[in-house]
């Protein structure tokens, strides 16, 4: 019953008719925010004590590590439901959500590194941050990477998708250990730990510009993956009366 | 007695198809040749027979859960960092091996068979790796090109193992490109339209 | 299963090629290390535990390359597959039988060095416990990859199987300064043999699926 | 010449498996040492070379594994064998372009590393160079040990090749610390660059002795 | 003319005599044809005339320094982990890359020319490796059983080819189980003794 529900609702035609309407709208939607966000974190929003302007790279930073993770984890389900239920379409989903990550993740590395600089005057520490994003980053190539090498696609996405789950185990494991080393933590010199700290002036705009770049997002990712399936089903026949 | 059957079979790799719609069977002391040119899908459809591969299209059924299987593909599977005797020492119990030697023995393999695989020739490797199929008793013999490499001997001394299994109740599916001194029912796997006679 | 073990094992100890070169890389590497440093003994002390947690990470990594390929390529697999209804003994037994003759010699290497490099010998036995276990996991992980990048090679096996490593090799380390600092050392050789067990049972289930896949 | 250099590059570049993986390796080794140990940046300093020293050596052995084993095993290098006379040419081919897409990178990569570590900048260029001539030198004695035990597996490539190599491990070591304290580069880097030049010359003739024989 | 000749070769394997005092010649325009069943040694009598292993005793003389070799063995010496057109790319210069595909086209294999070469079916990596030889312009062919695993259609190409080469002063030495269909002197190794016919 549950699979015959599931089947139906995700057909590879049921999603692109789905999303046929719907993302331009999306698209609207999360740049328009993402603008505001940071046009607000940027220009108006007031300094930092501490920091003077280099926190404002927070608007860029925080939104997009958040992203990382969410949709490492988003993988995971589609994984799940490629597996148990041989849920084409999650197959194609992850195909089409690992390059957003790796980008994504990428910018939150990079944009952190960065920061690093003026603030820990390093652009680099091996804390638990750090390390489980990088090696989020290096999950997101391992998955884009076996999937690119088989000529089977039905192999790979099937593949893909065990790595995608065993690796989903990986991401907390690593924080927790990480969190063990005492001397690494981030040193106290950055002011804002929790958002409890954070100014309403600086908060607001961060919440509009994660909100916004989720938007975004989804948006890409609803691009990529039509683009995906159709290139996957090219001869079947809903395709050639859609195209 | 019906080993297995396979019913509308079709196979298509990265949108070529390879056959459609096969449908065939085989018996107890029955034997099927399948023929065809190179790369018309013989050994695929070997595989698809074998549950190694899933067909696009259609089913295998084995009429027996447990239907014993002895199967020699492309591939030796023999480990040629292994001599002759510690291979089979790995593939058989004691029962079999008794049989596996007899058949180094009728190959001319005894003065082989403590050196190193890897040091024998081509088609002393083949006897070696048909050794695995024709020491077991099985139900079901499935062999891909099993001539190929073997001396007219050992050609012979096959032919005869074959028929004498046959007679014996066991089910046969071969590849070949010669036609094996074999009582066979045909099936040709052509460029699009397989036919059986 | 018995059957299976003893066929491993025996490939195992005709191929020195797997089995004692990794044992030989350990000891090199180790050896290595003091030579292309100029520092005092205390500082040696220091670091040599992490110099041999990462000879075991790559060490392990060696030795474990190529672990299914041989049989994939030489068509044992197919056999196997054929013959064994319940696929995932095969596996479990190779990582068994590979644990076994290469991850604990290797542990022991390692263990042997850290006692050479001033350990209290009543620590021995306890770093050679978890360096096992360690190389358990390691093991366990490494075939994972190493079956998902069949004829792929090493560099998707790196790819997969490298990023589910470091988290092994955080908790070896962790565990190491317990013993040094003779704290919360039972906790932790509990929760990595806890680790370990399940990895171990569901590790060869998965394999064999990603196995199945390839050989299909 | 011209042609053997092209076809090994080909080859190479459609291996993702001998090319990436090495540098993957290195990158993931570097970063596991950290993980595996609890301390302060200062004392990383001090022993990231080492490190790094220690990891090219073992990606350098990684990257060298099953050099000639493909093509003997394949029969490309009896085909080799029979078209050019000049058999060592192709051999040299084979060591360098794999010095210059696995090696140079891989010293890349140390490089970056230590300079991340807190190296100055003047320095980078130096360490590059220092590195990718001690690869020069490994992968022409892996190359070495690898022809000696083709077809028997790493084993006896370690044990030959490996003791060879540790020379130029505490020839590195000491190079590097001419880096840090200023002192004593140039004699150094010359002396590697000859020792460079005479290997790099003799080896190739060497080893495809050594393969003939296999061949025959 | 006469391409090489050897004179009383003697290869002994362990105390194991394989030949005893073969002396034989092949001219241009000629072809041999070695026999003898599984481990008679065949393939190490071609692998000594080419060089590749040194006799235990005797003799073979090239009289031409820079015979022009052409050399199929049992081992395909191509790489399966690059296309067929890319292997090809990596043997062959321009003029007869040309030949090459010709043969590519004859053999039916260019709707897999870019498929990876592991993927494709026994024969057609066989076809791949005899395009080595058959491309290329050379003094002497020497083939150890190249209509192993070709189909029947292939075969007759190989045939026709080999017997051309021959016409235009090619020499061929060759060893396979079934006769081909080409004119040969015989060589038959025996376990004892070896006689010409
Ligand atoms: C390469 C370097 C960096 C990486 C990989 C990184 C990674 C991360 C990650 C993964 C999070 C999300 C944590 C969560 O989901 O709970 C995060 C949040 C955050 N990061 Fe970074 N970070 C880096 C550098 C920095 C630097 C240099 C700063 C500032 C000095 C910084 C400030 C923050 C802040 C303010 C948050 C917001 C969430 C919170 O306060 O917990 N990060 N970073
Ligand atoms: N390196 C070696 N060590 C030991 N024995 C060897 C070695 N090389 C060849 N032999 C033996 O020499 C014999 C002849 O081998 P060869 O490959 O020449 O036979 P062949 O006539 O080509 O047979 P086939 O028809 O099977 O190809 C075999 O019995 C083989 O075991
Ligand atoms: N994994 C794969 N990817 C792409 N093509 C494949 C794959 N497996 C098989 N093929 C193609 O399927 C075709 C049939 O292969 P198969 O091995 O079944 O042929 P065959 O009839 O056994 O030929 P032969 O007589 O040469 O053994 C070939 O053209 C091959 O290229
Ligand atoms: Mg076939
Ligand atoms: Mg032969």
């Amino acid at each position: 019953m549950i699979t015959a529900f599931i089947h139906k609702f995700s057909s590879p035609k049921s999603f692109v008719n789905l999303t046929e309407k719907i993302y331009p709208f999306l698209i609207i939607f999360g740049v328009s925010m993402l603008i505001f966000g940071w046009a607000w974190g940027l220009f108006f929003a007031p300094q930092d004590a501490v920091q003077g302007n280099s926190y404002r790279i927070i608007f860029l930073h925080v939104p997009s590590v958040i992203f990382a993770e969410l949709i490492y984890f988003f993988m995971a389900v589609c994984a799940l439901m490629h597996l148990v239920w041989r849920v084409k379409l999650a197959a194609y989903l992850i195909k089409s959500a690992a390059p957003i990550g790796a980008m994504i993740t990428f910018i939150g590395l990079f944009s952190g590194s960065i920061w690093g600089i003026p603030t820990w005057g390093t652009w680099w520490q091996w804390d638990a941050r750090i390390t489980s994003t990088l090696i989020l980053f290096i999950m997101y190539l391992g998955i884009l990477t076996l999937h690119g090498s088989f000529s089977n696609l039905e192999k790979a996405d099937r593949l893909m998708s065990i790595l995608v789950i065993i690796g989903v185990i990986n991401i907390p494991i690593i924080k927790k250990s990480v969190d063990w080393w005492s001397t690494l933590h981030q040193p106290a010199s950055i002011s804002v730990s929790g958002s409890s700290s954070i100014d309403p002036s600086m908060l607001y705009p961060l919440f509009i510009s994660v909100i916004g770049l989720g938007f975004t997002l989804i948006a890409l990712g609803i691009l990529t993956s039509r683009s995906y399936i159709f290139t996957r089903e090219k001869n079947k026949r809903w395709v050639l009366e859609h195209v | 007695m019906k080993l297995f059957s396979a019913k509308n079979i079709t196979y298509s790799i990265n949108e070529n198809k390879l056959f459609h719609n096969l449908s065939f069977s085989v018996n107890a002391s029955e034997c099927l040749h399948i023929k065809g040119g190179n790369g018309s899908g013989k050994s695929t459809l070997l595989r698809i027979i074998l549950g190694m591969t899933s067909p696009s299209k259609g089913l295998v059924e084995s009429c027996n859960q447990d239907l014993d299987i002895s199967y020699l593909g492309h591939k030796n599977a023999i480990k040629n960092y292994l001599t002759p005797r510690e291979n089979l020492d790995l593939i058989f119990n004691n029962i079999e091996l008794k049989n596996a030697f007899e058949w180094v023995q009728k190959f001319g393999l005894s003065h082989v068979q403590d050196e190193l695989t890897a040091n024998l020739s081509f088609g002393q490797q083949k006897k070696l790796a048909l050794i695995r199929v024709l020491a077991k008793s099985s139900e079901l013999i499935v062999l891909d090109e099993p001539f190929v490499g073997l001396d007219h001997a050992a050609a012979d001394q096959l032919n005869n193992f074959l028929n004498t299994k046959l007679l014996q109740g066991v089910g046969l599916i071969l590849t070949s490109h010669i036609n094996p001194m074999i009582d066979c029912k045909v099936l040709e796997l052509g460029r699009n339209n397989a036919e059986i006679n | 299963m018995l059957r299976l073990i003893k066929a491993e094992s025996f490939k195992l100890s005709k191929k020195l090629k797997s089995w004692l070169g990794p044992l030989l890389i350990m000891v090199l590497v180790l050896i290595a290390f003091p030579l292309s440093i100029d520092i005092s003994q205390y500082d040696l002390d220091k670091f040599y535990f992490s110099i041999i947690v990462v000879s075991l990470l790559m060490t392990a990594f060696v030795a474990t390359e190529g672990m299914f390929e041989e049989d994939f390529e030489d068509g044992s697999l197919e056999q196997e597959f054929l013959i064994e209804k319940d696929f995932y003994k095969v596996v479990f037994s190779k990582i068994l039988v590979y644990v076994a003759f290469i991850g604990i010699p290797i542990a022991f290497i390692g263990a042997l060095f850290s006692f050479a490099n001033g350990v209290a010998i009543v620590s021995f036995a306890k770093i050679l416990l978890l360096l096992s276990l360690s190389n358990l996991l390691l093991f366990n992980l490494f075939a994972f990859g190493n079956a998902l990048s069949i004829n792929k090679g090493a560099m998707l096996g790196v790819l997969t199987a490298l990023p589910l490593a470091l988290p092994v090799i955080i908790l070896l380390g962790r565990a190491i300064r317990s013993i040094q600092f003779d704290e919360g050392f039972t906790a932790i050789i509990a929760l990595m043999t806890g680790i370990g067990l399940i990895i171990s049972a569901i590790m060869p289930i998965i394999i064999s699926a990603v196995l199945k896949t390839h050989i299909d």
